[in-house]
């Protein structure tokens, strides 16, 4: 039964690909940063749906053991990269918002057009 | 087609309208609070795909946090909506 | 660029990545041993039984750190490098919004209303316990150190925005040793076990709190240190009033 | 025990419903900030107890879950109405106590 992985994989990956559009299309860079985390939040579906399979439990053994095979649980290692990978993107997140606030008030714009550098070397 | 893939194609169309409001919205601050739905339908996709620790994280610092962030950088860059057109 | 040419690239991408993607579904064979590769299968046994047979029982001890939640087991345990990295770019992420945000600006924050000025400290302190809870149940419930120590930062953030109150100094202090105690934790295993950050304190019974004391050490640091960076780092993003010095 | 849980999740979620109808009914912000808060709150605490008594040991955390929205939801809903009578958004009456109240304290 892969219609389930079928659906989570695409759907990923469509919401990457929105992400790269909002990226491509846009001057603002607050709109930049938006597409930004819209495209890591893809990619960190994508990893964690590449390694679904219908049924698998949650990897956690509880209190209470019954006699279970290893094989019922879903796989960890991807969700323990994805843990990382989140709280490391609401640390770029931040970084990207703190140089967008230094922008605004250096050039009075965060119009990426606009901006030139010899305004920003003054 | 079974019970929980209908419901994960749901979450997943309903994540995916929010990314394209997120991409198209006129409103800035609309984009921000489009982001933290578009967090919270991962989050609860995480909690489909056997992940609850995955889902925490995202639902607390994705549809928290950097929401809250995200209002809190307009605020204080004093970006107005009304120069935020951009074509 | 304009956006018939991103759509034009966008599609490009889309018909190449989803024609070989779907060409290695696989098909109606399931995946070999249900997904898991070896390496994933190797720390799912060791948690469980010491990587001696496939299943669970019930009163399993010598484990190798006897923890309920497997993906605890490989964030802290098996991968703990990759943690103790993670943190040091977090870190850095935050060292460089205080260094682009900060400086001595010392207005007053304007407050919120009486309604939510009142009541700010008493949600701020039941979020506070809640992640506390969360992040000292990291090895036996869906949880840990990560969105523990968000949520008290997503504490402090309320009783900021709601009293306004500073972010107090000390929690540069608390990054500091965070970190400091982190790689001390880190120099036992070496002098005990003969390696860095290997599990020097045992382990008793699996699922109960105290049975996996090395975890419960390593999640409430990394809880500790991202409380105070993550508070600290937002706290210089509150707009201030302009003008009013009081 | 499980009909109790399934008539009390059967309240909540028709007091959900009910908000969600008064988010698309509503005349402003203001009444629609009054359904959308207070009928959900009433729609969440019937849905949670009704799982509580679906699954007995999940019972204190989710008497923590009601406690939590009770002392959150009236905040939010507070604030948000707040910042609409800031910016100046008008009420669809024809009556503004708020606004004349406040005149009266700069008057003096």
């Amino acid at each position: 039964m892969n219609n389930t992985i079928f659906i989570l994989g695409v759907g990923a990956f469509f919401l990457m690909m929105i992400g790269l559009y909002g990226v491509l299309t846009n001057r603002n860079v607050f709109r930049l940063i938006l597409g930004l985390g819209l495209m890591e939040t893809g990619v960190n579906l994508f990893i964690v749906g590449a390694s679904y399979w219908k049924g698998g439990k949650p990897p956690i053994l509880g209190t209470v053991f019954e006699t279970k095979a290893v094989d019922s649980y879903a796989d960890p290692v991807p969700q323990a990269l994805v843990l990382t990978s989140i709280v490391i993107g609401l640390g770029v997140t931040a970084l990207a918002l703190a140089l967008m606030v230094r922008l605004k008030e250096t050039t009075k714009s965060i119009d990426i057009i606009e901006t030139k550098e010899e305004e920003v070397n003054e | 087609m079974s019970a929980v893939n209908i419901l994960i194609l749901i979450i997943t169309l309903v994540m995916l309208a929010g990314a394209a409001a997120v991409v198209t919205m006129k409103s800035m601050i609309g984009a921000a609070i489009m982001e933290g739905i578009v967090s919270l339908m991962a989050a609860l996709l995480f909690l489909k795909m056997g992940a609850p620790d995955v889902a925490i994280t995202q639902a607390v610092i994705g549809a928290g946090l950097s929401t809250a962030l995200f209002v809190m950088a307009l605020n204080r860059a004093g970006i107005d909506e009304k120069e935020a057109s951009d074509e | 660029m304009n956006k018939i040419a991103a759509i034009f690239l966008i599609g490009l991408i889309s018909a190449g990545a989803l024609g070989v993607y779907i060409s290695n579904l696989p098909g109606k064979k399931p995946f070999k041993r249900n997904g898991h590769n070896d390496i994933s299968r190797a720390y799912m046994t060791k948690t469980a039984n010491g990587g001696k047979r496939n299943v669970i029982k019930k009163g399993d001890r010598k484990l190798e750190n006897s923890s309920s939640n497997i993906v605890t087991a490989v964030v802290l345990d098996y991968r703990g490098f990759d943690t103790l990295g993670e943190v040091t770019v977090l870190f850095a992420a935050i060292a460089g919004i205080g260094l682009l945000l900060g400086g001595s600006r010392r207005r007053r924050i304007r407050p919120a209303g009486p309604v939510i000025s009142s009541m700010a400290p008493w949600i701020a302190a039941f979020i506070i316990i809640t992640s506390a809870y969360i992040f000292l149940h990291g090895h036996l419930s869906p949880g840990g150190g990560f969105p523990g120590g968000a949520m008290i930062a997503a504490g402090f953030l309320i009783m900021v925005l709601g009293m306004g109150s500073r972010a107090p100094k000390i929690f540069k202090t608390i990054e500091t040793f965070g970190g400091l105690a982190f790689i001390t934790v880190g120099v036992i295993g070496f002098l005990k076990k003969g390696s860095f950050l290997q599990n020097a304190f045992g382990s008793g019974e699996v699922g109960t709190l105290f049975g996996s004391i090395f975890l419960g050490i390593l999640y409430a640091i990394i809880g500790f240190k991202v409380a105070a960076e993550l508070s600290s780092g937002f706290g210089e993003f509150v707009a201030e009033e302009e003008g009013k010095h009081e | 025990m499980e009909i109790a849980g399934a008539i009390l999740v059967s309240i909540g979620v028709l007091f959900t419903l009910l908000g969600a109808l008064g988010l698309v009914r509503m005349p402003d912000v203001y009444n629609r900030l009054q359904a959308g808060t207070k009928a959900t709150t009433l729609g969440f605490i019937g849905i949670a107890l009704g799982v509580g008594f679906y699954e007995p040991q999940w019972f204190p955390k989710l008497i923590l879950m009601v406690v939590f929205i009770v002392m959150t939801a009236p905040l939010s809903s507070h604030n948000l109405a707040r910042a609409a009578h800031v910016i100046g958004i008008k009420p669809v009456g024809e009556v503004d106590s708020l606004a004349s109240k406040e005149a009266d304290n700069e008057r003096r």
